[in-house]
């Protein structure tokens, strides 16, 4: 079963390896965005506590 | 003069049909949009009666569903405006029982007479005369599925920016067995004539269901909103 | 099919939530799992896909098309099975005003749809080599698509309302209606589908299931349901640094990382 | 067990989304006997009155009506409630004798209505315009209505949030004798209003001491 064998897919590569790409890439954006957003919340809270220690 | 609950439904019902009755308007936009949305699909399909036929069932249906849909927000906007909503919130009766009389009036004013105006629309629309009490039984007993279930989204998007939309887009999904039993029941009768009881029962199973529960949902619904 | 056994996986989930209630706890607690669950994951996924993409022999009958089926199905159960644990969360938080059990719900929503986003694409490119069509009413796409527009108004509820105690009840209040309407959604369309299509072959009738086909499957479930609650003690725990900000364990917490 | 006055609250807090508003608040309301709630906007007061007689879910609290947990008795207590809020829940299409027919047919229960529907709009000075539709009324007319229903449903308890808006010199004053009249027949009332008004024997509840700046 070489390499080329295997990316062929019997002949269905284009609907294996796209499905599985889809699936990847919703893996992906579902890993990286709750990432940025947490960093972001926190960027915010920091700015929104420095505020708050001014004011006082 | 003891006020009873049924004497309590019973103005609730009533002063909402007068209420509505003095703002014909609003009553009247759902029907012609109804009218309005039928009449559409000849211009676009063209005016084979054959072809008109077939999509009949399926156009009738869709257009009393979106009819419905667009006049939910005449079940509690102004109420909600004017604070006669708040009011009812702290009556002593069951908030359910007061909504289920609200919802009763919509439908009288929407479901009703989207049923009884059918029949004119089936004839432009080339269903067979042998469906046509099919589609009357089949709205009349699903509208007011679609009035119960529309009034939870309504109550949880009063004062929502957006609402009107947001509505529809909440709506939609939960009418879809409504409009699968209601269309397959005038298709079947007007198709080789199989007996569209199975899917009238159906329907008015749902109906059941829907009667016991809907009135809870959108009296949690409406406390949730108006907390 | 999934509804029933999660109502009794998810009732285990809310008495642990009681005993991890309050916020701080949890989040704490959250933050220790992470690590481990993601490792769990990834290693679940490597196994699975070795084992679905190469270990695995051809079917007889759709030769290597139907490993899509190793990310289709597993999907589809996540996206029926997210939605239940969503409406658990939802309703637990509504009924007993419990702040974190709102907060676990909305950060499943996100996740619930991806997963019927994922069966819906991956279910239609299975469907093309199949019978050349990409979109195929078959019964089980339809109500998965039915269950994708359930979630987007969820999440459209949730957005649309400013006051993050009234989102959450209002939206569980449609997470209950919803989940309470899957069962009839469900039904429903495939009565419709045996009225319109009784004799084709259906995406239901997938190949008849060996061995060698059930172990990746299994493994590829557990690999995204891993996946889920991953992602969701993530995404929880930034929902409770934004709604418990005012709190002082919050402050002190911000304040420490400058 | 402390002997319960007939309206107490214990220990109750309240939020506005996620931040509370006030916490630890009590208080004790007797037959014959008014409250006037002060403290600067924002404070949440509204929240408080609409806690007090259920529109709102408080966060925790104990509020309890003739010794009982008012969550408990529910309908029974909203039978002894009657609330005025910002807005006068007068519907605009139906004329203001027709409102108070509503008001009547939908709210009463138990006992016959205190005041019929023509003294109720006499009282109010609205006697000339019974027939007219309400939504053609001012909005002090509208307040007034509003304020009709209170003498038309027979509720022991009155929770009223800035009853005079939009109300002339002479109307504050026959409400505030209204009030006093209510107060004398052994009625309570729960007040929050910047505008000045007299009131023998009316007690000030400072909302302010309840409200601790950081949760």
């Amino acid at each position: 079963m070489t390499f080329s064998q295997f990316l062929a897919m019997g002949g269905f590569a284009f609907y294996v390896w796209s499905a599985y790409g889809f699936a990847a890439f919703v893996v992906l954006v579902n890993t990286v965005q709750p990432i940025i957003h947490s960093r972001k919340v926190w960027r915010t809270l920091r700015r929104d506590l420095d505020r708050a220690e001014e004011e006082e | 003069m003891k006020g009873g609950l049924l004497s309590a439904m019973a103005a609730v019902f009533t002063r909402e049909l007068l209420v509505f009755w003095r703002r014909s308007t609003e009553v009247m936009t759902a029907l012609v949009f109804f009218v309005i949305v039928t009449t559409l699909f000849p211009l676009a399909v063209g005016p084979e009666r054959h072809e008109l036929m077939l999509m009949a069932p399926g156009v009738l249906w869709v257009a009393a569903l979106l009819a419905t849909t667009l006049s939910l927000n005449h079940l509690f906007a102004s109420d909600y405006q004017d604070g006669s909503l708040e009011q009812l919130l702290v009556s002593p009766y069951p908030l359910s029982a007061l909504v289920f009389a609200k919802i009763a009036a919509h439908w009288v004013l929407t479901g009703l007479p989207l049923a009884l105006l059918s029949p004119l629309l089936a004839v432009q629309m080339a269903l067979p005369t042998k469906a046509i009490g099919t589609l009357v039984g089949s709205l009349l007993l699903g509208t007011p599925i679609l009035s119960l279930i529309g009034a939870v989204p309504a109550a949880l998007t009063l004062g929502v920016r957006g609402g009107g939309v947001l509505v529809s887009l909440l709506v939609l999904p939960l009418y879809t067995p409504v409009l699968i039993f209601g269309a397959e029941a005038v298709a079947a009768s007007a198709g080789q004539g199989f007996a569209s009881v199975a899917h009238l029962s159906l329907l008015g199973a749902f109906l059941a269901v829907v009667v016991s529960f809907a009135p809870w949902a959108s009296s949690a619904a409406l406390r949730v909103s108006l907390d | 099919m999934g509804e029933f056994g999660g109502f009794a996986g998810v009732s285990r989930l809310i008495k642990f939530i009681h005993k991890y209630g309050a916020p701080k706890r949890f989040y704490r607690l959250a933050g220790r799992l992470v690590p481990w669950f993601a490792g769990v994951t990834a290693l679940l996924f490597v196994v699975g896909l070795y084992l679905g993409l190469y270990w695995a022999p051809p079917d007889y009958q759709q030769g290597d098309a139907y490993r899509i089926m190793f990310v289709h199905v597993p999907n589809a159960w996540m996206s029926m099975m997210a939605y239940v644990i969503m409406a658990s969360f939802a309703a637990t938080g509504y009924i007993w005003n419990v702040r974190l059990a709102d907060m676990l719900a909305k950060a499943t929503a996100p996740l619930g749809a991806s997963f019927t986003l994922t069966a819906l694409v991956t279910g239609s490119l299975w469907g093309k080599p199949m019978w050349g069509t990409w979109w195929v009413w078959d019964a089980r796409l339809t109500s998965e698509l039915i269950l994708f527009f359930l979630y987007v108004g969820y999440m459209a509820l949730q957005a649309s309302i400013d006051d993050p105690r009234r989102a959450a009840h209002a939206s569980a209040i449609l997470a209950i209606v919803g989940v309470v309407n899957i069962p009839i959604i469900h039904y429903s369309v495939y009565w419709w589908h045996t009225l319109h299509q009784p004799a084709s072959l259906t995406l239901t009738s997938q190949p008849k299931i060996y061995i060698t086909m059930l172990i990746p499957l299994i493994v590829m479930s557990f690999a995204f349901m891993f996946f889920y609650f991953t992602m969701l003690l993530v995404r929880v725990r930034s929902e409770i640094l934004v709604r418990e900000q005012r709190t002082d364990w919050v402050r002190k917490l911000v304040g420490s990382k400058q | 067990m402390t002997s319960h006055s007939l309206f107490s609250v214990r220990g109750l807090a309240c939020a506005r989304g996620d931040r509370t508003l006030f916490a630890g608040l009590s208080l004790q309301l007797d037959a014959g006997e008014a409250i006037h709630v002060r403290g600067p906007n924002g404070l949440g007061k509204t929240t408080l009155l609409r806690a007090l007689c259920g529109l709102s879910r408080p966060l925790r609290g104990d509020v309890r009506w003739r010794g009982e947990r008012t969550s408990d008795l529910a309908e029974e207590f909203a039978a002894e409630v009657a609330y005025v809020g910002h807005l006068n829940g007068v519907q605009g299409e139906l004329t203001a004798a027709e409102n108070l027919e509503r008001a009547i047919r939908v709210f009463a229960r138990g006992p016959d209505a205190a005041l019929g529907v023509a003294a109720a709009l006499d009282r109010v000075g609205l006697a000339r315009l019974a027939g007219k539709p309400a939504r053609h009324l001012s909005q002090g007319q509208k307040r007034r209505l509003a304020l009709a229903r209170l003498l038309v449903l027979r509720r022991p308890l009155w929770i009223l949030d800035e009853p005079f808006t939009a109300l002339d010199v002479a109307a504050v004053a026959s409400l505030s004798s209204l009030i006093g009249e209510h107060m004398a027949g052994g009625g309570l009332a729960l007040i929050v209003s910047h505008q000045a008004f007299e009131l023998p024997g009316i007690r000030d509840f400072d909302l302010a001491q309840f409200c601790k700046v950081r949760s």
